[in-house]
């Protein structure tokens, strides 16, 4: 057990709270370009992303809670991811998913954001041009690992003085 | 034999405009005049030869030549089964050619894009804007002098 | 018999109650200035505020809302269907046969066509 | 922002914006609603603009090829086929026999990918979320074969100016058949399920009908163009490659609207499957002779140095496929268009030096001067390259002719007036995808 700030009460809870956000990830996808038809095949039934608890698409940021950022985010698309990633309900991740969305990938011109963290603060990055369905996988794992170590935040929650 | 038909009834009709006609790798060019643009545009879209399609309109930038800009349409006949290729100059200072939107439909597109690429303006046009970059767009970026990686953000860099 | 059927929904109502309110009371509440507009595919929303919409749909509301609660009552009945035979049946079929009447005047005078 | 000002004052204004699930995520609808009847609506593309024009005067032809696979996204080889003709063609190149079927086999596999993606697209987004995941079973072993040939599942890069990087695996017959069989069989569930199913029978039939001088007025080219009866495909209209040797016929729709969007395309697989299963009869056989003992690289160079090598070289299993042996059949050209075999990289001079002199800055792949426009049938349609060279190794200016671009312009036409419902299905059938259209 990784020591955590505060007294027992909190700990155990933290980690309650991090096994049940972790396992029930609700992905908002904000698909784009090519990297979409590589999510499509990890959403589906051959890779299916739902073994990890995370398969439950939701197409409203009010609803979701990891952002799914899949493609190219071109300069005109910036304002757009912006605005969905503040409507989103807050404890909130994000996953950039693909080269384009790491770090602008082979597009290295006037019309895109090299990487979407100059945008909005990413938690995982997926590497690949498209990356595998597997390297998703792994992505979405090590997301649930950070999330489970984190340290959470709850209505309730006595601040430290 | 067949291609040459549609070559050589142009350069017959309308010789004064045609500047030069050739088919290199076997697709048929032709230069022209650029205010004969609609004309013969209209011509080759009737029965006899029936260019029915626009298939392609793009612009490309010659910025060492008098002329910088050079329209280039691709017109395809679907019962001739025959594509030809209509090529004009524009200069930088009158960068601006007739609209095809009477012709055919798809041309409003073609020539948004062409205009939000190059700044060739098209007199006519019902809605002439940028097609694919922001309204907030500075410049044209397809222009040879638009460096490659000049950005103009929507939305400041997150600090 | 009836102590299951108490527990049954005691027990599975809780299990509701609690789940959907498990969010609610340890959500982080945290706003900002996008979370209040209305969603609109990330854009800036082009009208504030939700204008007026014609009457139909609120037409359509109505109807739906009429002859679903006349559904509701069908469960109770059919529990008690078995043992009452001839008088349940009775009731159920004036019951239905008025709302059946108020469905077809609907019907008739056009509240259906969408047009 | 939009340019909808609103027309009459109580009629709503509603966006279909770019980060919405029917939308592909690259396109927004600003409609103007009386209730829910569309009055007018403007389409806004452009949010998936990536520079391609001005990144292909900044690289040299070889590394074009990989921005080609990003263009149609769903069917990346018929892009990579169309470049690579197009440059062929400026430079008068022939390409082996053997590398054409190959070409024909893979760009079929790759039709058949874009129809599966895109039906199974807008069935799901019509509600049938079954017919989305058996179209991903299948495509799942199309891919299995594309992966196994290519390397990549979807940004293949597998062509070359000149025939194809590498020739088929050994045992590809039986991966082909499969992949077909698998496809034959969620073919026949998909019609089962759609092709008589009222609710998109009501969602398509009759809706957003485009009538054939419509369609060409707006330059309409592939399945949408044959869906309203006009039966024009590049593949038959000017043959390239070896299709005017197979077999094939063309589906045409009778009333243009969306469900024949859908059965066209539906047909055209299974025609599609025929072509694959010709190719696989009438593929030339290639004269792989796989040598015994062979030498490690370093052994070979080793080798070279004292002596003639006697023994062939063993390549690193990546460069399987295109042995010396196999290279006159998949591959054609000069040294100067062409990478030599790895054997003489490693064993000889010359290949050495023009190993090196083709990725050189200013030397490697240099068409002569003047332009050129080739056009191949791609998904959605005539996916045309118009290029101009000016004899250096970067094109001058390359356009390309998207197919799916003159057909999302019609859909402002064809929604107007209908309901917001039926803006889903339309686009869907549409199949507009967004690397080809923003470019």
């Amino acid at each position: 057990m990784i020591s955590m700030p505060g007294h027992f009460v909190t700990t155990r809870f933290n980690h309650v709270l991090g096994w049940a956000r972790k396992f029930s990830l609700f992905h908002y996808p904000y698909v784009t370009a090519c990297c979409g038809m590589e999510y499509m095949s990890t959403a589906c039934a051959h890779f299916d992303i739902d073994r990890f608890g995370a398969g439950m698409t939701r197409f409203s940021p009010r609803q979701s809670d990891l952002l799914l950022v899949v493609g190219t985010v071109t300069q005109k698309l910036a304002p757009v991811l912006k605005t969905v990633y503040d409507q989103m309900t807050e404890p909130k991740w994000v996953i950039a998913f693909g080269a384009c969305a790491v770090s602008g990938g082979i597009y290295d011109n006037y019309a895109v954001v090299q990487g979407i963290d100059q945008i909005i603060p990413v938690d995982v990055f997926i590497p690949g041009c498209p990356p595998r369905p597997e390297m998703v996988l792994d992505g979405l794992l090590k997301l649930q690992d950070k999330i489970q170590k984190q340290e959470h935040d709850w209505r309730w929650k006595r601040r430290k003085p | 034999m067949e291609e040459k038909k549609a070559l050589s009834e142009l350069q017959k009709r309308f010789s004064g405009n045609i500047l030069d006609a050739s088919a290199p790798l076997g697709d048929e060019t032709v230069v022209i005049r650029k205010d004969a643009l609609l004309e013969i545009a209209e011509f080759l879209r009737n029965p006899p030869f029936a260019f029915t399609m626009l298939l392609d309109l793009t612009c490309v930038d010659y910025p060492d030549r008098r002329d910088r800009f050079e329209m280039v349409y691709h017109l395809f006949s679907l019962t001739l089964n025959e594509r030809i290729r209509i090529k004009l100059a524009l200069p930088e200072s009158a960068a601006s050619v007739a609209s095809l939107t009477g012709l055919w439909k798809n041309a409003d597109w073609l020539e948004r894009e062409a205009f939000d690429m190059f700044g060739v303006r098209f007199d006519g046009h019902p809605d002439l804007r940028r097609l694919f970059m922001d309204e907030g767009f500075a410049g044209h970026p397809l222009r040879k002098d638009y460096p490659l990686r000049k950005r103009q953000p929507g939305i400041a860099p997150r600090t | 018999m009836r102590m299951e059927l108490f527990l049954v929904f005691l027990i599975f109502g809780l299990m509701g109650v609690v789940m959907i309110s498990m969010n609610a009371l340890f959500g982080p509440k945290k706003t900002n200035p996008a979370k209040e507009q209305p969603f609109e595919c990330g854009n800036p929303p082009l009208q504030d505020g939700i204008k007026t919409f014609p009457v139909k749909f609120s037409l359509v509301a109505f109807l739906f809302l009429l002859f679903d609660v006349e559904a509701v009552f069908f469960f109770p009945w059919a529990l008690i269907f078995k043992e009452k035979k001839g008088p349940a049946l009775a009731v159920i079929l004036i019951y239905a046969g008025i709302l059946a009447a108020g469905f077809i005047y609907a019907w008739k005078k056009g509240a259906f066509d969408w047009e | 922002m939009a340019r909808l000002d609103k027309e009459s004052p109580d009629s709503l204004l509603l966006q279909m914006g770019p980060s919405h699930p029917a939308m592909h995520g690259t396109i927004r609808i600003s409609l103007e609603l009386d209730g829910e009847r569309i009055l007018r609506s403007d389409v806004e593309v452009g949010y998936l603009h990536r520079g391609f024009e001005k990144t292909c005067e900044n690289r040299t032809y070889f590394n074009l090829l990989i921005y080609t696979d990003r263009l149609n996204y769903v069917s990346p080889l018929i892009n990579n086929v169309g470049y690579a003709m197009t440059i062929e063609k400026l430079m008068g190149l022939q390409v082996p026999e053997r590398a054409q079927f190959i070409r024909v086999l893979m760009s079929e596999l790759s039709r058949i990918s874009d129809h599966l993606t895109c039906l199974a697209a807008m069935a799901m987004e019509c509600g049938a979320f079954t017919v989305f995941l058996y179209n991903m079973k299948a495509r799942e072993f199309i891919w299995d074969v594309i992966e196994a040939t290519t390397g990549a599942r979807m940004t293949t890069s597998y062509i070359r100016v000149g025939g194809v990087r590498a020739d088929l695996h050994p045992d590809y017959r039986v991966a082909v058949r499969k992949a077909v069989a698998e496809t034959r069989k969620v073919l026949k569930d998909v019609h089962g399920l759609l092709d008589k199913n009222k609710i998109f029978l009501d969602r398509t039939r009759d809706i957003a009908v485009m009538t054939p001088e419509n369609a060409i007025a707006y330059g309409w080219t592939g399945p949408c163009l044959r869906s309203t009866g006009v039966a024009y495909d590049v593949r038959k209209a000017l043959p390239y490659l070896v299709y005017d040797r197979l077999r094939f016929d063309i589906p045409v729709g009778d009333r243009g609207d969306n469900f024949d969007r859908y059965m066209v395309r539906m047909r055209e697989m299974e025609q599609s499957l025929r072509i694959v299963e010709q190719c696989l009869d009438s593929l030339p056989p290639s004269s792989v002779t796989r040598a015994a003992d062979d030498l490690e690289p370093a052994e070979a160079i080793l080798a070279a140095r004292t002596k003639k090598p006697r023994r062939g070289i063993r390549l690193s299993p990546n460069l399987e496929g295109s042995e010396k042996a196999v290279y006159g059949d998949i591959l054609a050209g000069d040294n100067r268009s062409i990478v030599p075999p790895k054997e003489e990289t490693y064993t000889s001079i010359e290949g050495l030096i023009s190993h090196f002199q083709f990725f050189m800055k200013g030397h490697g792949l240099r068409p002569p001067k003047g332009e050129v426009y080739f056009s191949v049938e791609g998904g959605n349609g005539e996916l045309g390259i118009y290029l101009v060279s000016d004899g250096s190794d970067r094109p001058y200016r390359l356009h390309l002719r998207a197919p799916c671009f003159h057909v999302v312009a019609a859909l402002e036409e064809l929604i107007r007036g209908r309901m917001i419902a039926d803006v889903i299905p339309t686009f869907g059938s549409m199949n507009m995808i967004g690397g080809e259209l923003d470019r």
